[in-house]
């Protein structure tokens, strides 16, 4: 494929430069035991709090990601299945158990055995089996911050005191653990970082409403994840983001963008098939498709619309977050309404949704999703399936064919509309 | 000298032996076969009373009959029925009591079994109502490319670069068959990829039962030299196939039948 | 296998009748008490840990739904809920599509799992005229703050009740349903018991059956029941059979099909535990009935609860109650019944058979769907799992 | 007159259909082949075959769209398009108020969900395993000793189906054997074997928005005991056109006549599809 489908400019070697950081920071407390590591999901993650700790957060799902990325997630989850998991189980759980029974790790680095395991269940019940299971694994201590799930529009008052109230105990029980004094007014500065970081990620998810969108919010929104959940509460966050805004913001002046002429706008939904990642990309790209917006985007925080953290109310902001502002604990009709807006605002020709076998979360109930956005809205609507860990539920020439017959019927449509209206 | 028989009805053949205990050694003295067919009574007799001739001893002589198989329950004179994956796991700890793990591969259906020292089953994995990885397989592959089936093992021992078949379907495999044959690949190499294939899939079914050791593996595709090489060079595992590695369920039915049998009569002589 | 020959007509009337109810799915019985009740309403519930307290004492008929077995051909609810789901979502689904339940007013679900959360809220969108609501069950037990939280929760869907009946609720209301369900609990605790010393007197699926019809009557009658059959079992005349003693595990949310329990009892065992609904009980011990009841059940679910895959209590993990129970019920094995794609489930097998191996206890998985109709399989494979334990 | 052909090199048999735009549309021949195991010598010979039967020079043919497992095969196409396309197209334009289309071929079946413009909104297949497809059916009648052609209405006459305990292809041959050996007539074998497939077609197609005015397509469309069977089962009538075996073709022949109409020049057509071909 001769398409050029991916921009690189500085962003992607900072973004290179801060995660390798990151696993640095992993390593040396592999090995000397400093600093702190707190073990946590990206769905709700409170980095904030870490802050408070000098401690750093270990995301499970980023080492799963990384391996299935690197074609070396098959090893790890049939190791995992050798130990009585089912096929049928979350293959990202799988696979980090995997990693561990067998001691891997996708950057060869090593990985410590956290201070803390803290389940922030934010509406995957996988997670609190992931961690009770990792607990049982390595003996680490585990600590589980239940967050009510988003079952009223807005978020109860009780929800946020009980959040609150748990975050209290998370910290007493890291002062136990670690031995170190909580500070409070550096948890507020990186609430703060956090604000200004936001804001930034905020604007850039808000350029892609331009025709052509300077960077596809699907695959090239995954890259800036990473540094949106390990440093957005610090200040090297906050420069990373300005650089990404002010890059892609001169993209899009310059009229650049993803595609030379950008043909579809989609709006994804699901995770992507991350064994298969540049094969899938492959296929939206060969239709010179881009993605304006994704849900996936979304599981670590939902700024395009609002939310901020706010330092004036550290734990309430934070707890808020945890509550209402990611797609993972938000429910089913929050999650249409949200792509209706997408689709709206972002100004989108189709629906993708990818159902992720591994993902109950994202997946159970896809198909009255679709339901709803062909029948009741009459947007195109494509619905594939595969896993984002394991590689052997994608079917290569099924997926391109349904993608092909999609992207067919599409072309189809806009030229017989082209037509009717000359 | 106690005298039982063990009938096994398979879905492709049913198979019995006659055995008989003596000095506390019991010992396989008549085997016959039929094909199964529709009347598993039918085919029960028919074997039955072949290996009776086979050992000259009259029906009457028979002590106790067991069956297995999943005709277990059709054969009307049975004294006991037991599944075929117990009598597998005692058949085959008698031929060869070293080993812990056993392979099965019949007509329709593939079993992986783990065993104690002692001949219990501990852990068994099946896969049925799948015609990938059975004899079935291997019987239609070969009616294809014009082999009769007792020499399918032979020709693929002497394959030099195998084939292997992609497809997980039976059918959809039989495509890629042809494929290979117009493409001019040889039949020794087109085998040798099937039995790799077959042995693939048991590997995966072993995993669950926690092979340890040599593999003891029966059941009528066990017959096929080609299958044991491509189980041992694939899995990286000691094959063993016992003689008359067909018979072992009902071999096993049959010892099983010598134990009820036993146990019957210490009752009775306690209770006169 | 021996049937007992001789069954007495009287129970076997009881268990036919509970037969029917579970089967039957227009909800005729709902739909009956409606009609005799005019204006009062039906809730129904997602299987497990719901509060029916709170549904009894605004006045309405709290029904507990699992699934339709397999008494219903899918024709949407595949196309919404797509592979790798469990049964009981798509049937659930199924039956509102297909216009079966309408004698419900309402439908309470809870954080049991993902699919089923899911499902709450696909309802909602797809039967709008329909109360539906979602009760976040706390996954915390170890805070403080979790009780209190809970009974904020229940207090919200109170107001809700009250509104759908137009019937306030009291604390006295609360403290009567508490008691009832308490008085019937006590009895399925009773009939589990029996089970576990006497399990000639009552097979498993008679004692599910009885359980089951719970689910669908009021509990009054249900009680009553109860308090009959508990005594018709003790005097009947069953002559001890040569099986194993096990305990089912998995089989907490999707139910098995009637004649699996009856295949598994007849291919040697005698279940002396189970889960299926949870037996219904949902708490080791009565909810007391004194104090703030609202307080009491929230407390009751975070602190007495009976553990379950779909239940998370860091404080005493549930394969320490699993082996507890085989233990108590001196079981010689354990039996997963697991559903098919049922997740919380599925991992909890991995360290249930971790710990049962260490405490050197037997076990075998089967897996099963709702809508299974042939048992070859699973036949075979339980009767070589007691072969395996009864043979030296 | 415009003329453009469309081949659909399937699993099983290999369909070209020739088509021209004279201000109204019409086919002008079919062929038909058995794919074999040389796929681009199928789409050769079902393509010559079709210009004879046409009395035309390939020369005259001024656009070819490939469809089908083997479309990447033909050397001599000028676009591909997925069979699932085609078949909509094809369904879309033969019978216009089709909303469903049930194809069944030799190795798959598929049930897709179709538009006002005959474009696709949906689709399943099943692609993994051969129960329930035209081989399943092949094989059967090979067991029986009858031809494919006479297993449908054989299959008409059954009053009492027997059930089968698989819809495995491979093992429904010992199911048939052991009716036959028990004296079942093989009327009854087949309603019973045609019934399994309907119900597993079925069951497939019903992932999809199942709507009134079905069409059936493909190679089993042209066995009346299969749409009968699924007519059964789905408590409904479907429409079947004389063209349903050559959907496909006819669906990706009208896709090449769109690409020779000039004023269709749209979008992603040429620049796309032309270098895809590589694939
Ligand atoms: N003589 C033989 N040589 C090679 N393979 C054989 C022979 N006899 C049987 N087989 C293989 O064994 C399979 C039948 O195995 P068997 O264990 O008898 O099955 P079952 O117990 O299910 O009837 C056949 O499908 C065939 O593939
Ligand atoms: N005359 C016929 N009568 C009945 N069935 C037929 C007839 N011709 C073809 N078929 C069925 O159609 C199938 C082939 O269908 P087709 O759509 O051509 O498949 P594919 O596109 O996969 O090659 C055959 O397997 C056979 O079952
Ligand atoms: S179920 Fe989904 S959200 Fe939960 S751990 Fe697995 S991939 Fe993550
Ligand atoms: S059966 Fe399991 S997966 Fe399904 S709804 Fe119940 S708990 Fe959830
Ligand atoms: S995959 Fe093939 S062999 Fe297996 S059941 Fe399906 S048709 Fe039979």
């Amino acid at each position: 494929m001769s398409e050029k489908t991916e921009y690189r400019g500085s962003i992607h070697q900072s973004q290179k430069d801060l995660m390798l950081n990151w696993y640095e920071q992993l390593d040396r407390a592999a090995t000397t035991g400093d600093p702190p590591t707190v073990s946590m999901m990206i769905s709700g993650n409170c980095v904030e709090l870490l802050e408070g700790f000098g401690a750093v957060p270990l995301y499970p799902e980023v080492n799963a990601l990384q391996l299935a990325i690197r074609h070396q997630s098959l090893d790890p989850i049939l190791a995992a299945e050798d130990l009585g998991y089912a096929a049928d189980n979350c293959a990202y759980v799988k696979a980090d158990i995997g990693c561990m029974l067998k001691g891997i790790t996708p950057t060869g680095g090593k990985l410590p055995t956290p201070t803390l395991i803290l389940c922030n269940f934010v509406g995957c019940n996988t997670y609190l089996k992931w961690f009770e299971h990792t607990a049982k694994l390595t003996g680490a201590p585990l600590y589980v911050i239940d967050v009510p799930f988003m079952r009223t529009d807005e978020p109860r008052k009780e929800d946020v005191e009980y959040v609150v109230r748990q975050l209290k105990e998370t910290v007493e029980k890291l002062e136990q653990l670690t031995r170190r004094k909580f500070d409070y007014d550096r948890f507020r500065q990186a609430v703060d970082c956090s604000r200004r970081s936001e804001d930034l990620w905020s604007q850039i998810k808000h350029l892609a409403r331009s025709t052509p969108s300077p960077f596809d919010a699907y695959f090239d929104a995954i890259t800036l994840m990473g540094p949106l959940y390990v440093y957005r509460a610090k200040p090297e966050g906050v420069e990373f983001f300005e650089t990404a805004l002010a890059e892609l913001q001169a993209k899009r002046d310059a009229g650049h963008g993803v595609y030379e002429r950008e043909h579809y706008r989609l709006v994804m939904e699901g995770p992507p098939p991350y064994p298969y990642f540049r094969t899938f990309r492959d296929m939206f790209a060969k239709w010179q498709a881009c993605a304006v917006a994704s849900t996936y985007s979304t599981v670590g925080g939902l700024w395009e619309f609002g939310f901020r953290h706010d330092p004036d109310h550290p734990f309430e902001s934070v707890a808020l977050h945890m509550i209402e502002q990611n797609v993972t604990n938000r429910n089913y009709l929050q999650r249409y309404e949200q792509i209706r807006r997408y689709v709206e605002e972002w100004n989108a020709d189709g629906v993708i949704i990818h159902f992720v076998k591994s993902c109950r979360l994202f997946s159970a109930g896809q198909g009255d999703m679709r339901d709803y956005f062909t029948k009741q809205l009459g947007i195109p609507t494509l619905y594939i399936e595969s896993d984002l860990e394991d590689p052997r539920y994608f079917a290569e020439a099924q997926t391109k064919n349904r993608i092909d017959a999609f992207f067919e019927a599409l072309e189809h449509s806009k030229a017989t509309a082209l037509r009717g209206s000359a | 000298m106690p005298l039982v028989a063990g009938i096994d009805c398979g879905t492709s053949f049913t198979k019995a032996v006659v055995l008989l205990q003596e000095n506390g050694t019991p010992r396989v003295i008549g085997k016959g076969r039929a094909r199964s067919g529709v009347n598993v009574d039918e085919a029960a007799n028919q074997a039955l009373q072949q290996a009776l001739n086979d050992a000259v001893i009259n029906r009457s002589s028979l002590e106790y009959v067991s069956c297995t198989g999943f005709g277990r329950y059709g054969v009307s004179f049975r004294d006991i029925q037991v599944t075929e994956i117990t009598t597998a796991a005692r058949g085959a700890h008698f031929a060869n009591p070293a080993s812990t793990t056993i392979l099965d591969i019949g007509g329709q259906c593939t079993r992986a079994i783990g065993i104690t020292e002692t001949g219990k089953v501990k852990h068994f994995k099946s896969n049925d109502k799948c015609a990938a990885g059975s004899g079935m397989f291997i019987q239609r592959a070969a009616k294809y490319l014009e082999v009769p089936l007792e020499q399918v093992g032979d020709l693929s021992l002497r394959a030099s670069h195998p084939q292997p078949i992609s497809s997980v379907c039976a059918v959809l495999a039989e495509s890629e068959i042809i494929n290979h044959v117009s493409a001019g690949v040889t039949v020794e190499d087109i085998l040798r990829g099937i039995h790799e294939s077959l042995a693939d899939r048991a590997g995966s079914l072993l995993k669950r039962v926690e092979m340890k050791g040599d593999l003891t593996l029966i059941g009528g595709v066990a017959k096929q030299a080609g299958i044991v090489k491509a189980i041992e060079d694939r899995l990286k595992v000691r094959v063993h196939v016992p003689k008359d590695c067909d018979f072992v369920c009902a071999l096993g039915a049959a010892l099983l039948g010598l134990k009820r049998l036993a146990s019957k009569s210490t009752v009775a002589a306690e209770a006169s | 296998m021996i049937m007992n020959t001789v069954l007495d007509s009287k129970m076997e009337r009881t268990f036919d009748k509970c037969r029917e109810l579970l089967e039957d799915l227009q909800f005729t019985a709902v739909r009956e008490w409606k009609r005799a009740q005019p204006g009062r309403k039906a809730v129904a519930y997602f299987p497990v840990y719901a509060p029916v307290e709170l549904i009894h004492a605004a006045g309405m008929l709290p029904v507990g739904l699992s699934g339709a077995g397999d008494r219903l051909d899918l024709q949407y609810a595949d196309a919404r809920f797509g592979s790798f789901i469990c049964s009981i979502v798509k049937t659930t689904l199924e039956m509102g599509m297909t216009e079966h339940l309408q004698p419900f007013d309402g439908f309470l679900f809870s954080s049991i799992c993902d699919s089923a959360r899911n499902l709450c809220f696909v309802m909602k969108r797809n039967f709008p005229q329909m109360y539906i609501d979602f009760i976040h069950l706390p996954h915390n037990p170890s805070s403080p703050a979790t009780p209190p939280f809970l009974a904020a929760e229940y207090r919200r869907i109170l107001t809700c009740l009250e509104q759908l009946s137009g019937h306030k609720v009291s604390d006295d209301d609360l403290r009567n349903s508490i008691s009832l369900y308490n008085r019937n609990r006590a009895l399925i605790r009773e009939l589990y018991a029996l089970r576990a010393t006497e399990p000639q007197l009552v097979r498993a699926w008679e004692s599910y059956l009885l359980v089951r019809a719970g689910n669908l009557l009021p509990v009054e009658e249900h009680t009553k029941m109860l308090e009959d059959a508990l005594q018709e079992l003790r005097t009947r005349a069953l002559k001890k059979r040569d099986s194993i003693r096990v305990v089912v595990e998995g089989s907490f949310c999707e139910q098995p099909p009637l004649v699996l329990i009856r295949m598994v009892e007849e291919a040697g065992c005698y279940i002396v535990g189970d889960d299926f609904t949870l037996g219904q009980t949902w708490f080791e011990t009565d909810v007391p009935a004194t104090g703030d009841p609202i307080l009491e059940l929230a407390d009751s679910y975070v602190n007495r609860s009976v553990y379950s895959s779909v239940r998370h209590d860091f404080r005493k993990p549930r394969w320490t109650a699993l082996v507890e129970k085989v233990k108590a019920t001196r079981a010689d094995a354990v039996l997963f019944l697991i559903a098919k794609f049922c997740e919380p489930a599925y991992f909890d097998y991995v360290p249930y058979k971790q710990e049962l191996e260490r405490a050197g206890i037997p076990h075998l998985q089967l897996e099963f769907e709702e809508k299974l109709f042939t048992f070859d399989r699973v036949r075979t494979e339980v009767e070589t799992f007691v072969e395996s334990l009864v043979f030296d | 007159m415009r003329i453009a052909s469309g081949v659909d090199v399937g699993s099983t048999q290999t369909k070209a259909v020739m088509m021209s735009d004279n201000g109204g549309i019409n086919i002008l021949a079919r062929a038909l082949v058995d794919t074999g195991a040389n796929v681009q010598r199928a789409a050769e010979r079902a393509f010559d075959k079709c210009c004879a039967e046409a009395g035309i020079q390939t020369g005259d043919v001024g656009f070819v769209v490939g469809t089908g497992y083997g479309r990447y095969k033909i050397a001599f196409g000028n676009a591909q398009m997925t069979e699932i396309s085609c078949h909509a197209k094809g369904a879309g334009f033969l019978c216009p108020s089709t909303r469903t289309v049930i194809d069944m071929g030799g190795q798959d079946s598929k049930a897709i969900s179709v538009g006002a413009n005959g474009e696709v909104l949906d689709f399943v297949m099943n692609d993994k395993c051969a129960a329930g497809t035209g081989r399943f059916l092949a094989n059967a009648a090979e067991v029986m000793g009858i031809s494919l052609d006479e297993i449908g209405p054989l299959s008409l006459r059954g009053k009492y189906p027997v059930k089968l305990a698989t819809v495995c292809t491979v093992f429904v041959e010992s199911d048939i054997l052991s009716y036959l050996a028990q004296g079942k007539k093989g009327e009854d074998i087949l309603n019973g074997v045609h019934l399994a497939i309907a119900k597993r077609t079925v069951s497939l197609a019903r992932r999809i928005n199942l709507e009134p005015e079905i069409t059936m397509t493909g190679g089993v469309a042209r066995n009346c005991g299969m749409v009968h069977a699924l007519e059964e089962v789905l408590a409904r009538k479907l429409q079947i056109s004389p063209d349903a075996h050559f959907m496909g073709a006819v669906g990706a022949a009208l896709f090449a006549l769109e690409k020779l109409d000039q004023s269709f020049e749209f979008g992603t057509w040429k620049g796309q599809h032309a270098t895809s071909g590589g694939h």
